[in-house]
């Protein structure tokens, strides 16, 4: 690809464009932070959440004096659960409003829609989601957990729970393709056997002929990367049908929007789960954190993973900023990929320099009276998945999201 | 000997239980002018729609001008220079009289030869004041009118008017009549009709249909002389 | 043997939920002619009624089977008188309308109970048939969709309010000739339909989470039936629900949940391609 | 038609000469292509509702069918010349098909409507569950739910490395949719489009005045398909992704609303009401305020309540009765009928 002629085409556009346009009257002397996520439409219990830690995170590194003495403002969009306007947004924020930094997206066909516009347009750009894993891009920092982080670590637990014999129930896209691959491999690994493997796009919200499969199958676990509204729905039927007590049930995805508080205690105890944070997490820094949101917005029941994670990603983007001395996107992704790191609410999170990911503490959960019971906590898991496939030290010009191969 | 234009051969149609038409044998010549009469569900409407292709009949054929038409769409009927008429009128509402003709003639003619035969049309029938104006805003008579027009200006060698005169004044009538004895000159014209007044008017030889079949086929004074049909009529069966 | 057991208690409970998720629909559409796309709206007002209901202490059948059909029909009823009955008689603008209100319902909703999943749990245990466990509260939803069809059976022959709405869905004009007004018989049917629509949505409700946009998963499948079912209520409702629960559970056991669903729409098709006045409209006409 | 041909044509050019030149200083340039973008795909349903009478609740079926088809092919080719001439031929193969199985089996309205919306939903359902690896077409992944990113995007034909994007891009598409809308102008003038209003107007005349009815909305139903999926691929081009969402039951009811808001039967309406409801959803994103959908919902509701011609309609009335123009007085009736087809 002639990126070179791209770039002239396209930047004497952006220029143009600019010239012609009343520019967005900013101070002098302030950063501009974009962002970008669904605060209203069906992903909007996500995004809120999101879009309040994003405020939050702002809001306390400007109280205490801001970054280089200067004061970080935000330009925030909402995308309304519409992929066309994570476009329109990203074009807004990179060449009108010409911002320093872009957080957000939230489900992963938003980060394609937007990442390469903030690749040609040179803005730094952090996606703080859980998500498949496996985006090599040098200009991209994703700070959520991966497949591998959560599985390697929950599927030997719950095996040794349960037994070895397993059934995966994954949402059907991107994301639970890839972690029902990872998950396979782990049951192996661990000298289990996957005995079935079902894929439900998004909408299924009738699982009563999957219960019946599943006890035909007669599995010793079921592993369920299940994913959104429609999905919960199994978890109920699945308690309904009074299987709960018969087979456990392992998730990497349940809970993340904090799923576990709409299920009854009766339907959700029990469940297994590993992620980065969860609001029952006995820590100093989460306690400080929960007090802080709760001073900020009166009630911390909304907090959540992908919450928790773009606190974390903007804290590690203002560590960024603080080291280089500046917030141009070369410097600060220097300072990134000397490994900085972060004390967040969820524990320690460091840049992976090798992929830009995250290393950071993932700890095994049950659900118990609809809040997540940390079991066990396993320190500082690095990006394995991302790390078997990207390595943008040696080769900084890649652009791909890779499927892993197992 | 005149050429046969239309002809069925024992065309039944069945709704059910119910034969709505049975084993019909017609036979028209060209240039003649036949009315179908009968009382209220004596199988000439069906009749008639098996005949232009709105229905397909159960068991029998139609020929027209010897070809086997028989089930093929009103729009294959008509395209062989059929000209078509139905019980309620049946035109485009929101369009001008003129657009409604023109519509008829470009589908045998080309842009310009189209707005020449509706011309002529419109004068023809006298409609040249109402012309541009849509038919949503015409009388009823004026709306028969024009959709005769729309037959006419087709030139058909075969006319399917289905009661052409039902609901008009009687100045609309004499009109129709002249309309359709002009017809005549260059088509065979068959008219479902109970209007006997309208009959007596404008026929030599009427079909009579009762229960579905054809009761008997004569010159207008002999049927209207003839005891059976007299008793079909007032409902007595004879 | 146990697992055939299951597979036709699966079926049957696929076939009443059609019956379930269309009858509020059908109702509107036999008497009235009037499609109404904010149907599945209506189902999800059901659901949060119902819930609301239950978090205030309400036991959960009677939030299921009284309160939430009286809310949501009552909201019916300001709707017809706000906008439907401006429309009477304009199929497509009827559906555009309710189109627009079902939008209008999703806004307040998640203004309201925000796009968090809730939901309640089924109130009705699990049981075993042999070496299988089953979803107690399918034959809940068999009982309730059989119940309402006697009942919808029973008043429309049984009772003075039934043959004016039987006689309004053959011929609108009579029933005015004789002295009932359109305009009335039009408002009782839309609450009926609504509370229909209500019903629906709360005995459903606690088999799914519930997000403020869950109603659009059930209005194609609704309209769908409906209009396979053509113009007789009962039959046209019965036989159509029947047809495509049947199809897309044979295709979600023998291959997936997604090629029943598909299964089902490709059904819908062939099914109107070849009966394109739907299956009463060609084999029942006429009846109710 | 009121004006003849050429000043048709001169009007259109100069009018869209000076939107072209004038609307980048007051929108960015971006924003404007997806605006004249979705101009293009309410065209598209209006020339098939407005003039054919054909309600087709499944438009976005075509609309993501030319973007799918552009981005499988562009990834295949590694070209953008043939997939974009792919990106029209298969939505109007595609509806030929379609048509011809609904409008031979003489469905009208409310069963058009459900095989349309059927159809998209089946469209939509299959698309979203092809995540799996084993959905491959040639070189392209499928996706699934996430979609297909990362093709190759417009460039110069012949030359795949002069890509046209930023505002070049954005010329393209507004010329290309003067382009569609001269031709559109011209169809309807042509017997074929008089024919077509015919048929809208009543079927069963036109049956039998000898017009293969069905035919004739197969075709018409195709063009419209053809015209959607060529704005399905400047979409591809302008997103650089293309996700199962094109497809969805939310994209074509956001079609029938640009068409009912900006005013059906006629050519413009369609092209105002996307273009306009499309910018005002985008200004929504940037508060919070109010539920968006909420928005949308009670605009379309008031609009059928007090404004059922549309907005383009009511303003030529209303400027024809200030300036006193002897122009043809515009049918309510004719826009209900048009409706109910």
């Amino acid at each position: 690809m002639s990126l070179n002629r791209r770039e002239l085409l396209g930047g004497a556009a952006a220029l143009g464009t600019a010239a012609m346009l009343p520019k967005a009257v900013m101070a002098a002397g302030t950063i501009q932070l974009g962002s970008i996520l669904d605060t209203s439409g069906i992903f909007d219990a996500y995004g809120k959440p999101m879009d309040q830690a994003m405020r939050l995170a702002v809001k306390e590194i400007n109280d205490a004096g801001g970054l280089l003495g200067k004061q970080v403002e935000v330009a925030a969009y909402d995308t309304q659960s519409d992929m066309a306007l994570y476009s329109q947004y990203a074009q807004q924020l990179t060449r009108q409003d010409r911002v320093d930094v872009v957080h957000g997206g939230i489900l992963s066909a938003s980060r394609e829609a937007i990442r390469q516009t903030m690749r040609k347009t040179k803005t730094l750009y952090f996606y703080n989601v859980q998500y498949e894993g496996g985006v090599c891009d040098r200009n991209l920092f994703a700070t959520g957990v991966t497949p591998a982080q959560q599985v390697e670590v929950l599927v030997p637990y719950a095996m040794k729970k349960s037994g070895p014999k397993v059934h995966i129930l994954a949402a059907d896209y991107n994301y639970g393709q890839i972690t029902a691959r990872w998950i396979q491999k782990f049951v192996e690994d661990n000298g289990g056997e996957v005995v079935a493997t079902d894929f439900f796009p998004l909408d299924v919200s009738d699982f009563g002929s999957t219960i019946t499969k599943v006890q035909q199958t007669a599995p010793d676990l079921i592993v369920a990367p299940l994913v959104g509204g429609a999905h919960l729905s199994f978890f109920r039927q699945w308690a309904a049908a009074g299987m709960k007590d018969k087979i456990p049930l392992a998730s990497t995805t349940m809970g993340v929007g904090n799923e576990h508080k709409v299920l009854t205690p009766e339907e959700g105890n029990g469940i297994m789960v590993a992620y980065n944070y969860s609001q029952e997490l006995e820590t100093a820094a989460n306690t400080t954190f929960k007090e802080k949101w709760q001073a900020e917005y009166g009630d911390t029941t909304a907090i959540h993973e992908l919450a928790v994670s773009t606190y974390q990603g903007i804290m590690l983007w203002a560590e960024g900023v603080r080291k280089a001395g500046s917030v141009e996107r070369d410097a600060v992704i220097e300072a990134l990929e000397t490994g900085i790191s972060i004390d967040g609410p969820a524990g320690k999170v460091t840049i992976d320099p090798q992929t830009h990911h995250a290393t950071v503490d993932v700890h095994i959960m049950e659900f118990d009276n609809q809040g997540m019971t940390v079991i066990e906590t396993l320190p500082q898991r690095a990006p394995i998945d991302t790390q078997a496939v990207c390595d943008l030290q040696t080769n900084p010009d890649d652009n791909t999201q890779y499927e892993i191969e197992i | 000997m005149a050429e046969t234009v239309l002809e069925t051969h024992g065309l039944t149609m069945r709704f059910g239980g119910v034969t709505a038409s049975d084993n019909v044998n017609f036979k028209l010549k060209a240039g003649e002018l036949r009315c179908l009469i009968g009382p209220n569900g004596a199988g000439k409407s069906t009749f008639f729609k098996c005949v232009t292709g709105l229905l397909t009949p159960t068991e029998g054929h139609v020929y027209m001008r010897g070809q086997d038409v028989t089930g093929w769409q009103p729009h294959q009927i008509a395209s062989l220079g059929v000209g078509i008429k139905t019980q309620t009128p049946n035109v485009m509402d929101a369009l001008s009289v003129h657009e409604n003709i023109w519509l008829a003639a470009r589908r045998f003619h080309n842009v310009s030869e189209a707005h020449g035969r509706a011309d002529e049309i419109i004068d023809r029938l006298a409609l040249g004041p109402i012309a541009r104006t849509e038919l949503g805003q015409l009388a009823h008579g004026e709306r028969q009118r024009v959709e005769l027009g729309i037959v006419a200006v087709a030139d058909p060698w075969l006319v399917l008017l289905d009661e052409p005169a039902a609901g008009m004044s009687a100045q609309d009538v004499d009109r129709m009549t002249e309309i359709i004895h002009e017809l005549t000159r260059s088509a065979a014209v068959v008219i479902v009709e109970h209007d006997m007044q309208f009959i007596r008017s404008i026929a030599e030889t009427v079909t009579v249909f009762h229960q579905g079949a054809v009761l008997i086929e004569d010159h207008v004074d002999r049927v209207m002389s003839d005891p059976h049909v007299r008793a079909v009529y007032l409902g007595k069966n004879s | 043997m146990d697992l055939s057991f299951v597979i036709l208690i699966e079926m049957l409970y696929a076939v009443a939920s059609l019956v379930l998720i269309s009858a509020g629909l059908a109702v509107v559409f036999g008497m009235m002619k009037v499609i109404n796309l904010a149907h599945g709206e209506f189902m999800m007002m059901g659901g949060y009624a119902t819930i609301t209901a239950v978090g205030l202490g309400v036991n959960v059948f009677v939030a299921m089977l009284v309160i939430a059909p009286i809310v949501v029909g009552l909201i019916g009823l300001i709707v017809e008188r706000l906008v439907i009955r401006h429309l009477y008689g304009r199929l497509v603008d009827t559906m555009l309308a309710t189109w627009g209100l079902s939008l209008v319902f999703i806004g307040i909703a998640t203004m309201i109970f925000g796009n968090t999943t809730t939901g309640i749990s089924t109130p009705i245990p699990g049981f075993a048939v042999g070496d299988y466990q089953i979803n107690g509260y399918n034959f809940f939803i068999i009982v309730v969709s059989i119940a309402l069809v006697i009942a919808m059976f029973a008043v429309l022959r049984g009772t003075r309010a039934g043959l004016i709405a039987r006689g309004t869905m053959q011929r609108s004009d009579m029933a005015a000739a004789l002295g009932y007004s359109p305009d009335r018989i039009y408002m009782m049917t839309f609450f009926c339909g609504s509370a229909l629509s209500g019903l629906a949505g709360a005995v459903l409700a606690p088999l799914v989470g519930l997000v403020p946009t869950s109603g659009g998963a059930y209005i194609a499948k609704a309209f769908i039936t409906v209009i396979a079912g053509g113009p007789s209520l009962i039959a046209g409702l019965v036989s159509s629900a029947t047809s495509f629960g049947l199809v897309s559970q044979i295709f979600t056991f023998a291959i997936s949940p997604v090629i029943g669903e598909v299964a089902l729409l490709i059904a819908a098709v062939i099914l109107l391609r070849m009966m394109p006045q739907g299956i009463t409209g060609r084999f029942f006409k006429g009846k109710m | 038609m009121g004006r003849s041909a050429s000043q048709d044509v001169l009007i259109t050019l100069v009018v869209s000469a000076v939107l072209i030149w004038v609307m980048p200083l007051l929108i960015s340039t971006y924003t404007l292509t997806v605006l004249v973008i979705y101009g293009m795909l309410g065209l598209s349903l209006g020339l098939i509702w407005g003039f054919g009478g054909i309600l087709c609740f499944g438009q976005a079926a075509f609309f993501g069918l030319g973007a799918y088809t552009y981005a499988i092919a562009a990834i295949n080719i590694g070209e953008s010349t043939v997939p974009m001439i792919l990106a029209v031929l298969v939505p109007a193969v595609f509806a030929t098909l379609l048509g011809a199985m609904m409008f031979y089996g003489r469905l009208t309205d409310v069963y058009l409507g459900v095989i349309t919306l059927v159809v998209t939903l089946i469209l939509f359902k299959f698309v979203n569950s092809t995540a799996g690896p084993q959905y491959v077409i040639g070189k392209a992944r499928l996706g699934g739910f996430n979609g297909i990113p990362g093709f190759q995007t417009l460039n110069v034909p012949g030359d795949p490395d002069a890509y046209v994007w930023g505002d070049p891009f954005f010329y393209v598409c507004a010329v290309a949719l003067v382009i569609v809308f001269l031709l559109v102008t011209w169809l309807l003038r042509s017997s074929f489009g008089r024919i077509a209003v015919g048929i809208r107007e009543n079927e069963v005349r036109m049956g039998l005045m000898g017009y293969d009815v069905a035919a004739r909305k197969t075709v018409l139903f195709a063009v419209g398909a053809a015209i959607a999926g060529l704005a399905g691929a400047l979409f591809a081009n302008w997103g650089e992704i293309v996700t199962p969402n094109l497809f969805s039951l939310g994209q074509s009811a956001e079609i029938i609303i640009w068409c009912i808001v900006g005013g059906l039967g006629t050519r413009l309406g369609p092209i105002v009401g996307a273009a306009g409801l499309a910018y005002l959803k985008f200004m929504l994103g940037q508060q919070s305020m109010v539920d968006n959908t909420l928005i949308t919902g009670l605009i379309l509701v008031l609009f059928v309540l007090f404004l059922p011609r549309g907005l383009v309609p009511a303003i030529a009335s209303v400027l024809s009765s200030i300036f006193g123009r002897t122009k043809r007085r515009p049918n309510a009736s004719r826009t209900r009928r048009a409706r109910h087809g």
